[in-house]
């Protein structure tokens, strides 16, 4: 079978390190954070200038000077510290955010990523902290569907979109699949599959356009 | 120069009389969090027209920067995130053709910004190589990675909340609302920060002041 | 990743165990003010050579890093103010031939380490532009004023003496001994932090966080 | 009389607006701050790290963690702020001093400054904080004798000594005058001498080798 949104999520908590600092994506990412366990000590940043993130507030603990980037109320965690914006993402360009993980709608096999804008002539476009995201962390995870809505791909040789970054992106994480994409995959010769759920890296090749290496281990799949 | 304070019930509008048409007015906050909505709402009553505005957002509802968008006031947006759910005035002006934008990624905003306070004449910046956002910008490879030339934002006023003053002009902020204010207050001709309270030089602990007072034009509070 | 503590008789060389010959350390402090002198001590007993030094002065009389120097550690001093009046160990290898200097001035050293934790490719700066210092570097006239174009520092470590610790590697740091600190600990592979107290996570106050445990890989108290 | 050291430094004290924020360099601009008066809400910068700073500390007094740009020991007065070194420059690198004031080897007419460097072969460079005050500061107030002991006038046509900065200086407080220098002077034709002591404005024309414009106030001299 396919994996669901949270199973997608868990397997990208099981991959983030012990104590690694994490920026998760506005939207689908967040629930990442469902899955990382207190043991970890994986401290979560929130590009609008804050570590040590908690979860979300609910209640009286709603405060509304304490949000995440997007906009939802939060928690602080003991550890905490607040900074500017300039800093923030002085943290995040200068590559001190171990991980992090973001959505998209398309990767392309070198590892650029398209997730701030569907190329619609009349799209006003919006583009937040999605560039300063994917180029900084040193390592990047996209979580997303392998598929569009319409079946198309979005894993690609070369993204249509227009891009966010430019080979950024290390893994991605889809329904059917986990991937290792960029110029250290490609050099391989493409794009290595390291997981498959509930179908076959044989199907995996009729549905992408990019060549796959199978590195899946023996017990996966 | 000494921070100026300003109280009493028409203390938002005495700290913008004076700003001037044309004017570039930076605008803290992101979301509702730092939001100097009481100055934004007493820059609509001033007046002033044909303003460009650096904010990371670009108005929500119908309140605040979306106010100010809608009594016709704005020239052009930079910013970071324009469309949200609820940015239908902007959304509406825009299409209209009535708004000029300049989508700006958001930590090159807050960069650009630090650079104008900082005195440094423009920076090399791998984000937006290669993308839409970094064509027809000067490009250079630097260690193998494509950056792109920018250019710092200045600003004729500042608008920023924050938490807490002293009498100088020191400032503190609260949680994330932090944000864009620290760097917006560096980045401005004239700064306005409007706090919860102000409190006598001494009272705020020197190796705390996010914001100093050399920073700082004027101090509004309610 | 998470920050380490080192504590006990032997903290300080625990921490350094790992300095490679030809690394390049960012050494803290202006005068005595936040200078790291036991992890300075801790690297002569170390013993890596060919080290390239970054720091505001080049070492004061016979201790530090002036120590340091008279090991032969040291190939290349970058600096803004080498010469001091008892700076006498500097001056000697200086003047034998026997130290590689680069002089910065003050304000362009620490703008160039914060570049390089900051993720800026380069910056044009008017500091040093049309003077000794900035021949043979590239120049652009920005708004009329001459600019000269300056390049990150990075370190592979950095030695930095701070105050107070939370275990989690937040640090925050006493008066003017804060100084160049914080733009080192953005700036080096391996950041080193001598403090005189660890306190649990939690009882420093996340608003006065100066450098946060991001930035921070060992702690160490003696 | 020609002036003293502490004249000199009155002098610029007095010519200081209320309210601004100065940083006085090391040596002798350091006499200046015994002439601001309490009232004057001069505020101090030191550059590395510190606004409102006090007096030199003596005694008990003494916290090796609280210097100033010379390394000496000082106080700290309420409304101070501490900042790390790169806040620090960019304060003065963005303009935000009123006034800064220091001493130097040699001034030109069009304002540049060499104040760093002798110029000797052997001499070891050290330049500290000299080159991003210059630029710095909205102001900059230059305090020198206006001959070198040697005799030579100290106020050029053009500096021989290495260049600290360019067209940055705007006044000059010697012993002897106060001239006005820089672009805006230098479009009248020359160099500016707003006051005299000790000696007349024709007598300066026979010292100097730059053009002057009197602009002393029938008061002056």
């Amino acid at each position: 079978m396919s994996r669901s949104k949270d199973e997608i999520a868990a397997a990208i908590a099981a991959d983030i390190p012990a104590g690694s600092y994490v920026n998760l994506g506005i939207g689908q990412p967040t629930l990442v954070a469902d899955h990382l366990t207190p043991g970890s000590g994986v401290v979560l940043h929130t590009e609008n200038g804050m570590l040590n993130m908690g979860p979300a507030a609910h209640g009286d603990d709603v405060d509304p000077d304490l949000t995440n980037a997007g906009k939802i109320p939060v928690t602080e965690l003991p550890g905490a510290a607040y900074f500017h914006h300039a800093d923030s993402f002085a943290m995040m360009r200068g590559g001190h955010l171990d991980v992090c993980v973001l959505g998209a709608f398309q990767v392309s096999a070198g590892g650029d990523l398209a997730n701030w804008h569907t190329g619609e002539a009349d799209a006003i476009p919006a583009v937040g902290g999605a560039m300063d995201l994917a180029i900084g962390a040193r390592r990047v995870f996209v979580m997303m569907t392998l598929l569009a809505r319409d079946g198309t791909p979005k894993l690609v040789p070369q993204c249509s979109y227009p891009l966010t970054g430019l080979a950024c992106v290390d893994r991605v994480y889809t329904d059917l699949a986990t991937f290792e994409v960029g110029p250290a995959a490609h050099a391989d010769g493409g794009v290595r599959v390291l997981a498959t759920y509930g179908t076959g890296v044989a199907d995996l090749r009729e549905l992408l356009d990019v060549p796959l290496v199978d590195a899946t281990s023996p017990a996966g799949g | 120069m000494s921070a100026t304070t300003y109280a009493g019930a028409t203390a938002y509008d005495d700290a913008l009389a004076d700003v001037a048409d044309g004017a570039t007015v930076l605008v803290g906050g992101f979301g509702m969090a730092g939001m100097p909505v009481e100055l934004i709402d007493a820059l609509i009553r001033q007046g002033a027209r044909d303003l460009t505005v650096v904010s990371n957002n670009a108005g929500n509802g119908d309140t605040g920067l979306a106010a100010l968008l809608a009594a016709g006031r704005v020239r052009k947006v930079v910013c970071s995130f324009p469309r949200q759910k609820d940015s239908w005035v902007f959304d509406g002006l825009y299409r209209e053709g009535r708004l000029e934008l300049e989508v700006v990624p958001q930590g090159t905003l807050a960069e650009r910004m630090r650079a104008a306070g900082a005195g440094i004449g423009a920076f090399f910046c791998p984000t937006g190589a290669g993308t839409l956002l970094g064509e027809g910008k000067e490009t250079r490879e630097i260690d193998g990675r494509l950056h792109v030339l920018e250019h710092p934002i200045r600003g004729d006023v500042a608008l920023v909340k924050a938490h807490v003053a002293d009498e100088l002009g020191n400032v503190v902020y609260r949680k994330t609302a932090r944000n864009f204010g620290p760097v917006m207050a560096t980045a401005a001709e004239t700064v306005v920060v409007q706090v919860d309270r102000v409190v006598p030089v001494g009272d705020l602990d020197p190796e705390a002041v996010v914001t100093p007072s050399i920073y700082v034009d004027r101090v509004v509070v309610a």
